[in-house]
């Protein structure tokens, strides 16, 4: 099974490095998808007789990430459409792309987000969920931005990625969460876990981050729009994503996530409005648009949003209805997006205002895309049929909001058998325009996989009892009861059979109705400012600007900005925590008694820190730096450091020389600054330096017991023969600061001298 | 400067600096002062030279460049650290000659880590103040 | 005395930020070596300061006796000193080294690279 | 000459060996010792000799000279700085040397320096000719004579 | 366990040093010199890594002093583990040096200061004394104000005024605060600070002086808001410093706060409180500063910035699940972004500039490369199961569990912005067509000898695998950290080791 | 009156007093080379406290500063003079 | 005895400090203030280290005093040497009291080279 999962990855290293340029070796990769597909079907007779295989691989025990993967109903019905829409695509694109030379990166990327879908699905740890959930985010913004040189499709791709990635992240502190509560990130075990899952006081939370994760992914409203904008994938791509793996990712956590999370009214009512809201909304703004792949995106945008609305009314019917959409949509929207993909090749256009009558020169494809316009609509025989069925069935047993929904869905689904007929119908209806007479006939290898699909819509749609267990056992593994009675294509004349009908006519007749036109997109595209996309991109574009002010602000490239920024945030902390310490009273009478000659030099110290302050000679500032540290010095002497004092004034000297020779070629000061600068910087030092005097008071008034220095003081001369303590203490007992030291030193001279020789001119390359 | 006066005095002065900053190495353990100080005062008396008779002449006299003292010094004062660990003791132990010899006193370890630091400061200071001298 | 210490302390740590913040490269560099000083006083403060004792063993002595100044922060200021010192020969060439190349000891001009924010 | 100071060093470690006592003073004291029974042997003998035990007393009467001029000098201007009126006269003046090498100058500027009320400012680069602030000018041509027949003269006498 | 050859790599590196201040001017020589000697310290911090892990806690005590009394140099597994990055990032940096570095910086100390920097780094991670610490801290600091001014033009010297300045603060509010905890406590060694800080009574004062260490440390590591130097320098010396910056040098700052804030500290509510506080507010600051950045080193240096507050954040949530989490994070950025810089000159070398707007087409003409390139462009993001992503999981994970949801806001947020800016440099530097098509031919990367190309490919390989290693390997990674993050937190051993008496 | 008293109450604060009358030299100025003449002058004083101060704690081994002081304090008034003369005038 | 000697000494000494301290403060010009300082202190701090020399009597320490007043004496003179010659060359105004100044102009402005030439000197004497 891990072999399985990964063989997609590990095919998409070996594709990167063999090219596959000639010929029919374009057709090999398929035998990937098919293969696995074979693999899964042999799974079939134990997960339909209600069995879940299991298998663990060990990974990182230490967090809790294990490779375990589990195939019940749900992941079956998964694989399956992963490794079969898969195969088609694969042979489809290696018919379809120009680029040859290109194409074993393409075979690379596909492979690898079909290896993510597989491991998505097969997952029981949330975590590796999660894992190839991001995996399937990263793949896909390769293969959405596969057109590089194209702008429109980068930014797609990029777009796209921040949607489902950024859900993404939610979805990890969600998982986080989940599995913090429930002490585990198994799936199964947290299923075990629900209840504590439910009572807990970060349910809310932890719904706030699945459904943010489910929704970006699954492109629910308001973060539907990155799914058109990743139309400009090529066409396999917009397929495979757009039919049966990316979007469907969300539907399926949804799903996996029911009887985890589920049962529950927010969990209910939130799917169901944001479910029925998007549907709405989604096959509203599909009957304006005039590309082809626009209305297929904003149908799927649309079905997405039916499924998310059924999963949401959790009951065994909506689960049935739902696991049986995914599968019907998943069919017949992959031979639309195909279809789409062959006109598009062959004409080099989906403007829907403009094709017409193709049936002429590609009729497999017009038959396909018939049937799959038909099973979309639900015309009894095709499998569309049997979902309709199933969907008007579970919203009319929803108890009190079923004659909301069932309405709801009615106009949705009316609206959504146009886009059907639109997509399926229109391009080849008609008479063929002049332009399109000699193009081309599409060969086999691609109008093969859509015909496919269509049959096996009809296939389905005739003997819906075939999926029934399947689709049982999808939804027992949501939760659902289990034993339910087969699917049946008839179910007797009732109220979902008339809605069927009038959805099918319905539909029809708004297509016969309605033209698409430019003029309607220009009417749509006035309210694009109020759209959830303009939202997201104005959001964008003002965290954009705020961060750019903010930033100017902060990185102002004023260095004494930075430093009093870092001067008052060190202020801040210390005030907060001195305010508390402030003494009472001063002890005066533990302290060494002043002396006459402290004074002097104290007086001539400070006197000489205010002229270096305020002086504008520079000369006179460094004589008064001098003066400042021969001060120093003498206070070394009396307080008996006469090691320091040495030190202190001959590095003193050196200094000012250092000084003395940089100085003479700069520019005098100059007053840069006004007053009520100077005063805020001066309030600033004062109250730093107050700081620094408080704490350095508060550490005088604490008792020390110095043992270490009595242990230098008494063992200097016996054990390390020095009489001078401190000289010994540099030598010997921290000989190893001053061995750094003289590094330093070196260092700073190395500096020193390449500094002022090293000279690159501006010519130069580096 | 194209001073006489002071091109003399430093004449006089160097050496006597030179010797005092020797003192200040060798009394080190014993009494204030010690390698840092002493590579300090060495360097002075150069860059005294340098100020009377110019950075040309001072070169000159001092044949060769004074960075070659850092990396001199510097190993001295590693090789000084290290030995002890050839003895399977700590960095840095200090050994020591049984013997004290005259007018320096006990030699050991540590006084070779002294002369490493002395000629590395006196490198340090002299190769700066050149340097920057030069390119003034 | 300690009193009078803690004051100058404070005041050379508050001249050095002054300082620091002024536009001039150069009194942004004397107020580094002003806070250096304040530093080390601040550090041979806190080590018990008494008159007149330095830690040297006497000469007819074999350790330390009575009274006697505090030898670990000397030993501390010692290297801080000299760490400072190479710390602070290099930015005294730095800022003459930027001098020569900007044309300006004005910091609020040597931001030419920060237009990208 | 220089064989005659080694020779009376070399008798001073003699004696300080002898007393056993290493103190500066007693080496001091050999020293003068030594010189005094070596000007004694050497009475009849070179001019090199000559000039070494010729020398030691004009160095000494030099430092008193020396000193003398010192302590008058100070006692002068201290007088003038206690004093609320000043009584100086200023000048710079230009002091042609008859001391040719730059040891000899330098020495001389530096005792002319050392002396209160004079100070000297520069040597011409061709070293014929010494700049000195002067604190008290009465009349230039007695100074430059005073000068020249005092402290360069007696110098000299040592140095050459 | 006493082992006085804990010290090794530091010395390695001192006398390498030496040895290439001895051929100063031979280029060739200083190459070959510094390539061998890294990877004879490489070998060595490895073995000293295996013995860490097998034996425990080793130490040195300097000149043979028990504690407190001499100079403690300890190697815990944190330690040793951070040796044998910087050894790792040390060499890859070497090896790219020989061809991206020019030969008159060479000629003038590259090699040497290198060095320098490398032992002031190992040493710092050795030093078990504080002020100790504090002079490797300068040895860092003044090696890398040589490398960040190094022939430099007018931009790399005004970024360098600002480097200086800043880090020439932060060593004085170090060196405050050392003197103070003397004050307080009349020790240096970091064990025994420990036992006699917790025997202070004015707990207030402690914190006091607890929060100038962080400060000064906070500038070094470059948290929010003390990091105003990295922004402006960072983006100004040529790759393979920026390289060892970027990767090393603010980890050093955070390995500090670690130590000292787990060792000689026990945070107040108060400081755990300013913490979170910062490490949220670097995330986001760091992450919005790199939003519309269009110069990829300047992009990059944010990227530093935000995510500091990763590591940060594991500090502040204060427990070993958190530290786990920042320790594995920390482990991951210092190879990760050595290497992005190591690519950012990569880049420069294909393309001759960092403009984001000017570059294109990288993927298309090195389409190997760019894929390494994406992987470790990814890792930054933390795609999993890239090293980025597992140390997530323990800070986001630990946040919720504390309730923070503030830090986990930020959390968030600083990743879903590095991944928006990553995958927009992506599209713009590797998928865009470039504007203007020079002739790189003659100039660029293409110019270069096969073996000059090599010796800048083969660092940047090496360290992506050792990134994927990281990601792929996750559990190896996990284990250290965790061992590492209960080392921390119960330091007794740590202690007991330092203070263990001569045998 | 003992030495140390004399030392101690008279010399030292008269020193003290000296050091005073010096550095307002220095505030006044007013050229720089007045500063210059006064920072050597207080250097030589300097000396001169040390001293006093070593007779007074007893301690000789103040003096080596004052040597150092001595020695390297040249230098200082050296490199002021040298950059007086050199100086482009512009201050 | 000694202790005689050791205040008298000192005593002297620091009054030639002082007095150099209010000659530098009362000093008309600064050739005068340099002329008065650098000697008196000399002086002074000379007879201090002599009277510390007395004190000690010990070999090491005395020579050490000796050893500092040898090398302020071979010092101070040329320092106040470099300082007056660098006064001069930044133009530092004499006292109005002052004779007459042979030294004027006679600097190269641009070498610094000192010419011992006396043409103009029967003009400048008043
Ligand atoms: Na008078
Ligand atoms: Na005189």
């Amino acid at each position: 099974m891990l072999i399985a999962v990964l063989s997609g990855i590990l095919f998409a290293l070996l594709f990167l490095f063999f090219r596959l340029q000639n010929g029919w070796l374009r057709f090999i990769p398929a035998f990937l998808p098919l293969s696995l597909l074979i693999y899964f079907s042999t799974w079939l007779p134990e997960v339909t007789g209600g069995q879940e295989i299991l298998f663990k691989y060990s990974w990182i025990p230490a967090m809790g990430v294990n490779l375990d993967f589990k195939l019940d109903g749900l992941a079956m019905l998964f694989s399956l459409m992963i490794t079969g829409i898969g195969t088609l695509v694969y042979i489809y694109a290696a018919a379809y792309l120009s680029d040859r030379s290109q194409i074993h990166k393409f075979f690379s990327c596909l492979s690898l987000f079909m290896a993510a879908m597989l491991g998505l699905v097969l997952s029981d740890n949330l975590l590796v969920l999660f894992i190839f959930w991001e995996l399937t985010s990263i793949s896909s913004f390769f293969l959405i931005g596969w057109n590089t040189k194209e702008e429109a499709s980068r930014k797609s791709a990029v777009l796209a990625l921040a949607i489902t990635g950024g859900g993404g992240f939610l979805l990890l502190a969600g998982v986080l969460l989940m599995g913090n509560v429930g002490s585990s990130y198994s799936i199964q075990a947290l299923t075990a876990a629900s209840a504590t899952l439910k009572q807990h006081s970060s349910y809310v939370l932890m719904l706030c981050f699945v459904f943010a994760g489910a929704f970006t992914k699954s492109a629910m409203f308001p973060f539907h729009f990155w799914l058109p904008g990743a139309m400009k994938a090529p066409t396999p791509v917009s397929a495979y994503l757009h039919s049966a793996t990316m979007v469907k990712a969300g539907i399926y956590l949804l799903f996996r996530l029911s009887p985890v999370l589920g049962g529950e009214p927010l969990w209910n009512y939130t799917l169901m409005i944001v479910g029925g809201f998007t549907l709405l909304y989604a096959s509203f703004q599909s009957l304006f648009r005039t590309d082809l792949k626009g209305v297929l995106a904003y149908s799927t945008i649309a079905a997405l949003g039916l499924i998310v609305l059924l999963i949401g009314i959790g009951t065994t019917e909506s689960f049935l209805a739902a696991a049986v959409f995914i599968l019907v949509h998943a069919l017949y929207k992959a031979a639309l997006f195909l279809c789409t993909g062959i006109i598009d090749h062959a004409v080099h256009s989906r403007d829907l205002t403009k094709l017409s009558g193709l049936r002429k020169i590609m009729m497999p494809v017009a038959i396909a895309a018939g049937i799959a316009a038909l099973s979309s609509a639900g015309i009894p025989f095709t499998f569309g049929f049997i979902g309709k069925d199933l969907i008007y069935e579970a919203t009319m047993h929803t108890g009190m909001l079923a004659i909301q929904l069932t309405g709801l869905v009615l106009v949705a689904n009316i609206l959504l058998s146009y886009a059907g007929y639109i997509a399926g119908f229109r391009p080849f209806a008609g008479a063929l325009p002049e332009a399109y007479a000699d193009t081309a006939k599409p060969g086999f290898l691609l109008w093969g996989p859509p015909a496919l699909l269509a049959v096996l819509s009809l296939f389905f749609g005739f003997f819906p009892a075939l999926s029934s267990p399947l689709v049982n056992a999808v939804v027992s593994a949501a939760g659902g009861n289990p034993a339910l009675p087969d699917l049946k294509l008839w179910h007797g004349f009732n109220l979902i059979l008339l809605l069927s009908g009038v959805t099918v006519v319905g539909g029809f007749l708004l297509y016969l109705l309605r033209k698409p036109a430019d003029s309607q997109l220009q009417f749509m595209d006035r309210f694009e400012p109020f759209s959830a996309r303009s939202f997201f991109l104005g959001l964008a574009e003002g965290i954009k600007k705020i961060s750019h002010y903010f930033t100017c602000k902060l990185q102002n490239g004023y260095l004494r900005n930075y430093m009093i920024t870092i001067i008052s945030f060190l202020l801040i902390l210390l005030c907060w925590k001195l305010v508390k310490l402030i003494p009472n009273s001063i002890d005066f009478s533990t302290m060494t008694p002043v002396s006459m000659y402290d004074v002097v030099i104290l007086v001539m110290m400070v006197s000489a820190i205010f002229v270096l302050m305020f002086t504008s000679s520079r000369l006179t500032s460094i004589i008064s730096l001098s003066i400042v540290g021969y001060s120093i010095c003498l206070l070394f002497v009396f307080y008996g450091a006469p090691d320091l004092a040495m030190t202190q004034f001959t590095i003193d000297t050196l200094t000012a020389v250092l000084f003395m020779l940089i100085l003479l070629k700069l520019p005098p000061f100059l007053t840069l600054t006004n007053k009520a600068i100077k005063i805020r910087d001066a309030i600033i030092s004062a109250i730093f330096g107050g700081v620094i005097s408080m704490i350095a008071f508060l550490v005088l008034q604490e008792p020390t017991h110095k043992t270490i220095s009595r242990f230098y003081a008494d063992n200097a001369y016996s054990l390390a023969k020095g009489k001078n303590v401190v000289n010994v203490i540099l030598v010997d007992f921290r000989g190893s600061d001053t061995l750094i030291e003289i590094t330093v030193l070196t260092i700073a001279a190395l500096g020193v001298y390449s500094m002022l020789k090293l000279k690159i001119s501006s010519s130069e390359k580096e | 400067m194209n001073s006489i006066i002071l091109r003399t005095a430093s004449n006089y002065l160097l050496p006597m600096l030179i010797l005092f900053s020797v003192f200040v190495l060798l009394r080190g353990h014993y009494e204030p002062g010690g390698g840092f100080v002493g590579g300090l005062v060495a360097a002075i008396a150069f860059v005294l030279h340098s100020f009377a008779h110019g950075l040309k002449e001072t070169r000159r006299f001092l044949r060769i460049h004074p960075g070659v003292f850092i990396p001199i010094g510097l190993s001295l004062s590693l090789i000084s650290a290290v030995v002890p660990m050839f003895a399977g003791q700590s960095l840095m132990t200090g050994l020591w000659f049984n013997e004290p010899v005259p007018v320096i006193g006990l030699i050991g370890s540590a006084l070779f880590f002294e002369l490493g630091v002395y000629f590395v400061v006196f490198g340090v200071t002299l190769s700066m103040l050149f340097t920057i001298t030069e390119s003034v | 005395m300690e009193f009078l210490l803690v004051l100058l302390i404070g005041l050379l740590y508050a001249s050095g930020t002054y300082m620091m913040f002024r536009r001039s490269m150069v009194k942004l560099l004397l107020g580094l070596i002003l806070i250096g000083n304040g530093a080390n006083l601040l550090i041979f403060l806190v080590g018990d300061i008494n008159k007149g004792n330095p830690p040297v063993i006497p000469r007819d002595f074999s350790s330390l006796q009575g009274v006697y100044s505090d030898p670990i922060p000397q030993a501390l200021i010692l290297t801080a000193i000299v760490i400072s010192f190479g710390l602070q020969a290099f930015a005294i060439v730095l800022l003459k080294r930027v001098y020569l190349v900007t044309g300006t000891d004005d910091l609020d001009q040597l931001n030419s690279d920060d237009q990208d924010i | 000459m220089i064989k005659q100071f080694l020779m009376n060093v070399m008798l001073s470690f003699i004696w300080v060996g002898l007393t056993g006592s290493f103190l500066f003073v007693n080496f001091f004291f050999g020293f003068i010792l030594s010189y005094f029974i070596l000007m004694l042997m050497s009475r009849d003998n070179t001019s090199a000799s000559k000039q070494y035990f010729d020398r030691i007393p004009r160095i000494i009467s030099f430092i008193f000279y020396f000193i003398y001029e010192l302590i008058k000098a100070n006692l002068q201007v201290a007088y003038d700085v206690v004093t609320p009126k000043f009584f100086m006269k200023p000048a710079i003046v230009r002091f042609p040397l008859t001391a040719t090498s730059e040891f000899e100058i330098n020495l001389l500027a530096n005792i002319i320096s050392l002396t209160p009320g004079t100070l000297i400012l520069d040597v011409s680069n061709d070293k014929k000719v010494l700049y000195i602030h002067v604190m008290y000018m009465t009349d230039k041509d007695s100074f430059i004579k005073y000068l020249q027949n005092g402290f360069e003269k007696k110098l000299l006498a040592i140095l050459r | 366990m006493t082992d006085p050859f804990i010290i090794l790599p530091v010395l390695l590196h001192l006398l390498t040093a030496i040895l290439l201040i001895f051929c100063w001017k031979k280029v060739r020589a200083q190459k070959i010199i510094s390539v061998a000697g890294n990877l004879v310290i490489v070998l060595l911090a490895f073995g000293l890594w295996m013995k860490v892990w097998n034996l425990g806690i080793l130490t040195m005590q300097g000149g043979g002093w028990e504690a407190p009394f001499g100079i403690t140099f300890a190697a815990d597994t944190l330690s040793a583990t951070l040796m044998l990055l910087t050894g790792i990032a040390g060499l890859a940096v070497a090896i790219y040096s020989c061809a991206g570095i020019t030969k008159n910086r060479i000629q003038f100390g590259y090699f040497p200061i290198v060095h320098f920097l490398l032992m002031g780094l190992n040493g710092a991670f050795l030093a078990g004394d504080i002020f100790n610490l504090y002079v490797w801290f300068e040895v860092i600091i003044i090696s890398s104000f040589v490398l960040m001014t190094l022939g430099g033009r007018k931009p790399q010297l005004e970024g360098a005024i600002n480097y200086v300045t800043m880090n020439l603060l932060a060593s004085v509010i170090f060196l405050t605060a050392i003197g103070i905890l003397y004050g307080l406590t009349g020790s240096l060694n970091m064990a025994d600070l420990s036992i006699k800080i917790a025997d202070i009574e004015n707990r207030e004062l402690v914190h006091v002086t607890a929060i100038l260490f962080f400060v000064g440390f906070g500038i070094k590591s470059a948290v929010f808001p003390l990091y105003f130097w990295l922004p402006s320098s960072y983006n100004t010396p040529p790759s393979a410093i920026a390289a060892i910056f970027g990767g090393l040098l603010t980890k050093v700052g955070i390995y500090a706060l670690m130590r000292v804030f787990t060792l000689i500290y026990i945070p107040d509510s108060f400081l755990k409180g300013v913490f979170l506080f910062v490490a949220g507010a670097t995330l986001v600051t760091g992450a919005l500063g790199a939003l519309g950045k269009t110069d990829i080193r300047r992009l990059l240096s944010y990227l530093i910035i935000c995510h500091i507050g990763y590591m940060l954040a594991g500090l502040a949530l204060y427990t070993e699940q958190a530290m786990t989490g920042a320790l594995f994070y920390l482990f991951h950025d210092i190879v990760i972004k050595t290497n992005l810089f190591l690519i950012a000159g990569l880049i420069y070398k294909i393309a001759g500039t960092y403009k984001m707007s000017e570059l294109g087409g990288i993927y298309r003409r090195y389409p190997k490369l760019s894929l390494v390139m994406a992987a470790v462009f990814f890792s930054l993001v933390g795609i999993p199961p890239l090293s980025g992503f597992w140390p997530k999981l323990y800070l986001i994970s630990e946040s919720l569990n504390s309730g923070s949801y503030i830090l986990l806001a930020s959390i968030l947020i600083a990743s879903f912005i590095t991944m928006y800016v990553i995958a927009k440099l992506w599209a713009e530097v590797f998928w865009k067509e470039p504007m203007v098509v020079t002739d790189l031919k003659a100039a660029g990367f293409d110019a270069l000898s096969n073996f000059k190309k090599q010796l800048l490919v083969i660092p940047v390989i090496a360290l992506t695998a050792l990134t994927l290693y990281m990601g792929f390997g996750a559990q190896h990674i996990a284990v250290l950290a965790e061992r590492i993050s209960t080392e921390l937190f119960h330091h007794q051993p740590y202690i007991d080791a330092v203070f263990e008496p001569k045998n | 009156m003992s030495l140390y008293t004399f030392l101690y109450y008279i010399i030292l604060p008269v020193l003290c007093i000296s050091v005073l009358l010096v550095f307002i030299r220095f505030l006044k100025g007013p050229h720089t080379a007045d500063r210059v003449v006064a920072l050597d002058l207080l250097l030589t004083i300097g000396i001169a406290i040390i001293t006093i101060y070593s007779l007074v704690t007893d301690q000789p081994t103040f003096l080596d500063v004052a040597i150092i002081m001595a020695l390297i304090g040249f230098l200082g008034t050296v490199a002021f003079s040298f950059y007086l003369e050199k100086r482009e005038k512009n201050e | 005895m000694s202790d005689i000697l050791i205040m008298a000494g000192s005593t002297l000494g620091t009054l030639f400090i002082l007095i150099a301290s209010i000659g530098i403060l009362r000093m008309p010009d600064f050739y005068l203030r340099l002329s008065v300082t650098i000697k008196a202190a000399t002086l002074g701090v000379g007879l201090v280290l002599g009277s510390a020399a007395v004190y000690f009597s010990e070999t090491a320490v005395t020579t050490k005093l000796l050893a500092i007043i040898l090398f302020l004496l071979l010092t101070a003179p040329v320092a106040a040497h470099m300082i007056g010659r660098a006064a001069h060359f930044t133009g530092n105004k004499r006292w109005k009291h002052t004779l007459f100044d042979d030294l004027e102009g006679k600097y190269n402005d641009v070498t610094h080279e000192l010419s011992s030439e006396a043409t103009e000197e029967k003009d400048k004497n008043v």
